[in-house]
């Protein structure tokens, strides 16, 4: 059995829950998997840092919360410094490349940076971040497949919006891919 | 026209003792001063009202609406009928 | 006078109004819930409406025993909670016409908030509050609308709080229909449910009442038949009266009438217009349209008319 | 108990990734609930919220009152008005509700309310879970008194679960209360809604008898009892007060003891039938976890482990909390070396543990006072120490 814990984290309206609900979605209903999505409720999830925790296996998922992320998604300074520290050796660690500025060059984490707010602004909206750090996160990870995830996105983002939204996703996905062909994580030096 | 030619219409209270408080309201305010508080008691110790001028009731059933324990009713006085009602029984 | 109480019951115009097997009540002597009682049931057999259609429902507390009396129909619920009940009966079921029978200190104390949030969402209701100022069934309690200085078995010093008004109160709500009356004012009463029975909207009637046992006793006021002459003589008649000028003093004069009366879309007509709008004209609750709805409502209306109109044309011949 | 199949207009048939509360909504429109009357208390409002704006396509009607107290009154009201009938609350509003689940007991009134349970007593923890309320779904209301309380322990139990409180609700005209927690009506996983035809409900079952013959109670401890629904001209009369199989008021003890008997043995004295148990290795086993709602998965893995110890323990899982499972844990406190009991609160199901176990067997609390689940390691600890 393998299981999978990942923390979507950033700030509020960013679309973080929405990342985890998408991603909970396709794995579910497409990709054949069980996933147990969890976030944080009430004031203190309002504004500062905001995540969403999802829990992948091949079984029936138990425990629903996260114990140890294997992948964190950080779209904000708050959310990297509150999160990174969780992650193992080896653990996956995807930050937006132009707002959050790293501690250290984490040697021993697979560091993967994306310029999602960027990419979105290029599609017209920042709305779209998370849509291009989703398509990052497919890409990069491989948890779920693209397939299951553009399948999972009617209903969970506007109608009107879906084909930007896609759009994003695809930006975010072929930025991911490019990258891996590059060589795996980026190491910042 | 001649109003002289009216007849007056007329009443006939039926009360039910049994269930009377003795609150009055009956007695009180009649406009024609149908009712008196009856001397008897009822079974609860209340003295009820009796009809003490049946001739003066014009069916108006202020009575019967105000009586808060739905112990008395007014029909129309209609000897023709009831004569007729009685008939019917024999 | 009747020996047969059998006859009595069998030819009593209340027969098929009051559940007759559970007569005598156990309202006290001089009371006056048991003269609202006639004037209700009166107003509902001339209103001509289908009485297998009517609820009544009542809270705790003399008054709210009104339903367990009426031989529609009826909820005696719990305290102050009469009027959400209805509220859950009428939607559930909006052909029904349903009336809250209730005393001040259930509808106003326990209850206040129900009542005034289905007063605000005009919620289609008929509330009839029977106002005798105490808390009856427990001993004769301050209430609400205890005028001040009057003595109650917890201000036996006189009492030293404000008074709710409640056609003001009723009123500042959104009540779409305000009326009040006193349990003397048996005729002008069964007009106002008569009235209210016939249109849509939340109803609000207060018919002030004398408990003797209690508040009249405790306040030196003498029995019922003395404050029923103090009625009399000491109510005045303002229809349309501004509702800011209704508050009673414990021996001043008490404003009567018809103050409100006003249209405005009901709760489910405003649930319609919006569902509607967002679904389309084939938008359904409980599976009917609101076409199909109001077509039967159209009908229903007509039997209604038919009716009271046979009622009335019966009433008018029996004083030829 | 009859059943029909669901009207299709409230079954969203399919697969969803949607969390417990929606789940818990979505249950009740199956089930044939067209009347939700409820006030926002968080962690149960998705339930309400889904519900409001699921309404107008189905045809069902929503009002968000202004309280509690009359949020519960409207569905005593929408029930006789004829409607399957719902709310959903947490443990303050619970609070508010408890007076007219007792008018609800009293008048046998179908209906059903999940308490999707968060960190207590009073404001506590709003946003976090606990199963603190245990009790007092059974014992809130005053006066002796029975309850049907159903616990799902995943988004898809509390679709599947509704529907089965509801059909209990109808069955034995009595309130049903869904006691789920936070963590499960927050967490969102994947839901499959079956096609209507596929769902199997319980209807209304009205009178239609003659007139005088009606009585909208039977007191002989049994459900399936026709009831009524206003308009249909069996002027039917319901109190609160003790009563007749008319339903009017008769103020004697031997009146009360009719009725409460009645009340009382309707539930208990049909335990057999509506307890619903999830055993897993059971039999044979030394140690039994005994656990429900969202617990039960977190013990679910301390089981594992403890397996792997090589200690023989089995689960028991109870879908029915009330009425307890008392013949089971009965039977098991002779065969087995303890029991051991995870729950999110100071220790409330323990108690109704230790009660049937009567000293046979050792029982072992672990409880945790709510705001968030178990650590596993700690009822696997306890288990160790239970298998000694």
């Amino acid at each position: 059995m393998s299981t999978q814990e990942i923390r979507f984290s950033g700030f509020g309206g960013q679309g973080i829950i929405r990342c985890a609900l998408i991603t909970g979605k396709a794995l579910s209903l497409y990709d054949d998997k069980f996933a147990t999505m969890t976030q944080s409720f009430g004031p203190e999830a309002r504004g500062s840092a905001c995540a969403a925790q999802l829990v992948v296996s091949d079984e029936r998922v138990l425990y629903p919360y996260i114990t140890q992320p294997g992948i964190l998604m950080a779209l904000s300074q708050e959310a990297y410094d509150k999160y990174y520290g969780e992650l193992p050796k080896g653990g996956v660690l995807i930050v937006e490349q132009d707002l959050v500025k790293l501690h250290s060059d984490h040697a021993d984490l697979a560091l993967m940076r994306v310029p999602a707010t960027r990419f979105a602004e290029a599609l017209g909206n920042r709305l779209f971040t998370n849509l291009v750090a989703l398509g990052f996160f497919t890409a990069v990870t491989e948890v779920v497949t693209a397939d299951a995830m553009k399948k999972a996105l009617p209903g969970l983002v506007p109608d009107r919006f879906l084909k930007i939204n896609l759009r994003a996703f695809e930006k975010g996905y072929e930025h991911g891919l490019q990258l891996m062909g590059q060589g795996a994580a980026e190491s910042v030096s | 026209m001649f109003f002289n030619d009216l007849k007056p219409v007329q009443g006939k209270v039926h009360i039910n003792n049994a269930w009377c408080k003795g609150c009055g309201f009956c007695v009180q305010f009649c406009p024609t001063n149908v009712l008196d508080v009856s001397p008897e008691f009822n079974a609860k110790g209340y003295h009820p009202p009796y009809v003490k001028n049946p001739d003066d009731c014009r069916y108006c059933m202020y009575c019967q609406m105000i009586c808060p324990e739905f112990s008395i009713f007014v029909t129309r006085l209609d000897e023709n009928a009831d004569a007729a009602k009685e008939e019917a029984k024999k | 006078m009747i020996t047969d109480l059998g006859q009595f019951k069998e030819d009593s115009p209340m027969s098929g109004t009051l559940r007759m097997e559970r007569m005598p009540h156990i309202w006290c002597p001089g009371c006056g819930i048991g003269s609202e009682v006639n004037a209700f049931a009166e107003a509902v057999k001339r209103s001509g409406i289908d009485p297998k259609k009517l609820v009544v429902v009542s809270g705790i507390g003399c008054t709210g025993r009104v339903a367990g009396y009426v031989d529609f129909d009826s909820i005696h619920t719990t305290h102050g909670r009469a009027i959400p009940v209805a509220t859950g009966i009428k939607l559930a079921n909006p052909e029904l016409t349903v009336v809250v029978f209730s005393g001040e200190g259930d509808l106003t104390g326990i209850g206040g908030n129900h009542l005034i949030h289905a007063a605000r969402r005009n919620m289609d209701l008929v509330v009839i509050c029977n106002n005798n100022f105490t808390y009856g069934m427990t001993g004769g309690q301050v209430t609400p609308t205890t005028p001040s200085s009057a003595i109650a078995s917890t201000t036996p010093y006189g009492n030293y709080e404000y008074p709710f008004s409640l056609p003001f109160l009723a009123d500042a709500a959104g009540a779409t229909y305000v009326a009040r009356w006193t349990s003397m004012h048996v005729r002008n009463l069964t007009q106002s449910i008569e009235e209210a029975l016939a249109r849509k909207g939340f109803s609000f009637i207060e018919v002030i009442s004398p408990c003797t046992t209690l508040y009249l006793r405790r306040n030196r006021l003498g029995d019922g038949v003395d404050m029923l002459q103090n009625y009399q003589e000491n109510t005045v008649l303002k229809h349309g009266c501004d509702t800011r000028e209704t508050a009673i003093d414990f021996s001043g004069k008490i404003v009567i009438g018809k103050f409100v009366e006003k249209d405005k879309p009901t709760y489910l007509e405003a649930v319609d217009k919006c569902c509607v709008k967002l679904v389309g004209d084939d938008y359904q609750l409980y599976g009917k349209t609101v076409p199909e709805r109001e077509a039967e409502e159209k009908a229903e209306k007509e039997r209604v008319a038919a009716r009271r109109a046979a009622v009335l044309a019966e009433e008018a011949e029996a004083n030829e | 108990m009859n059943f029909v199949s669901a009207d299709p207009r409230g079954v969203d048939a399919g697969p969803h990734f949607m969390d417990g509360d929606h789940a818990l909504a979505e249950g009740a429109l199956a089930a044939g609930c067209r009347f939700f009357a409820g006030y926002p208390i968080t962690p149960s409002t998705e339930a309400a919220e889904r519900f409001a704006e699921r309404a107008p396509e189905v045809g069902a009607l929503f009002i968000q009152m202004e309280d509690e107290l009359a949020s519960i009154a409207a569905l005593i009201g929408a029930a006789w008005g004829g409607k399957k009938v719902m709310t959903v609350t947490c443990g303050p509003g619970f609070s508010l509700m408890v007076e007219n689940i007792g008018l609800a007991v009293m008048t046998e009134t179908p209906l059903v309310i999940a308490n999707v349970q968060r960190g207590g007593p009073s404001t506590g923890l709003p946003t976090l879970t606990a199963q603190q309320d245990m009790m007092q779904a059974k014992w809130g209301p005053h006066g002796d008194n029975a309850i049907i309380a159903l616990s799902p322990d995943s988004p898809q139990e509390c679709f599947d679960l509704a529907i089965e409180a509801f059909n209990l609700s109808e069955f034995y005209r009595v309130p049903v209360i869904i006691l789920t927690d936070e963590t499960v009506g927050h967490m969102h996983e994947k839901v499959v809604i079956p096609p209507a035809d596929q769902i199997q409900v319980v209807p209304r079952n009205n009178y239609s008898g003659p007139k005088e013959d009606f009585r909208p109670y039977k007191f002989d401890g049994q459900g399936g009892h026709p009831m009524t629904q206003a308009g249909d001209g069996y002027n039917f009369h319901i109190t609160g007060l003790v009563h007749d199989e008319r339903g009017y008021p008769v103020m004697t003890p031997e009146q009360g003891k009719t009725v409460v008997t009645h009340l009382m043995e309707k539930i208990n004295g049909n335990a057999d039938k509506i307890v619903r148990l999830a055993e897993d290795q059971v039999d044979g086993a030394d140690v039994v976890v005994v656990s429900y709602g969202i617990t039960s998965r977190i013990a679910v893995k301390a089981i594992q482990d403890a397996r792997n110890e090589g200690i023989k323990v089995g689960s028991l899982r109870l879908i029915t909390i009330w009425p307890f499972c008392e013949t089971r844990i009965r039977e098991l406190a002779g065969k087995v070396k303890a029991i051991v009991v995870p729950e999110i609160n100071y220790g409330q199901m323990v108690l109704e543990v230790e009660r049937c176990a009567a000293g046979k067997c050792e029982v072992i609390s672990v409880n945790h006072c709510g705001g968030a689940v178990h650590d596993p390691e700690v009822i696997l600890d306890a288990i160790r120490k239970a298998s000694k």
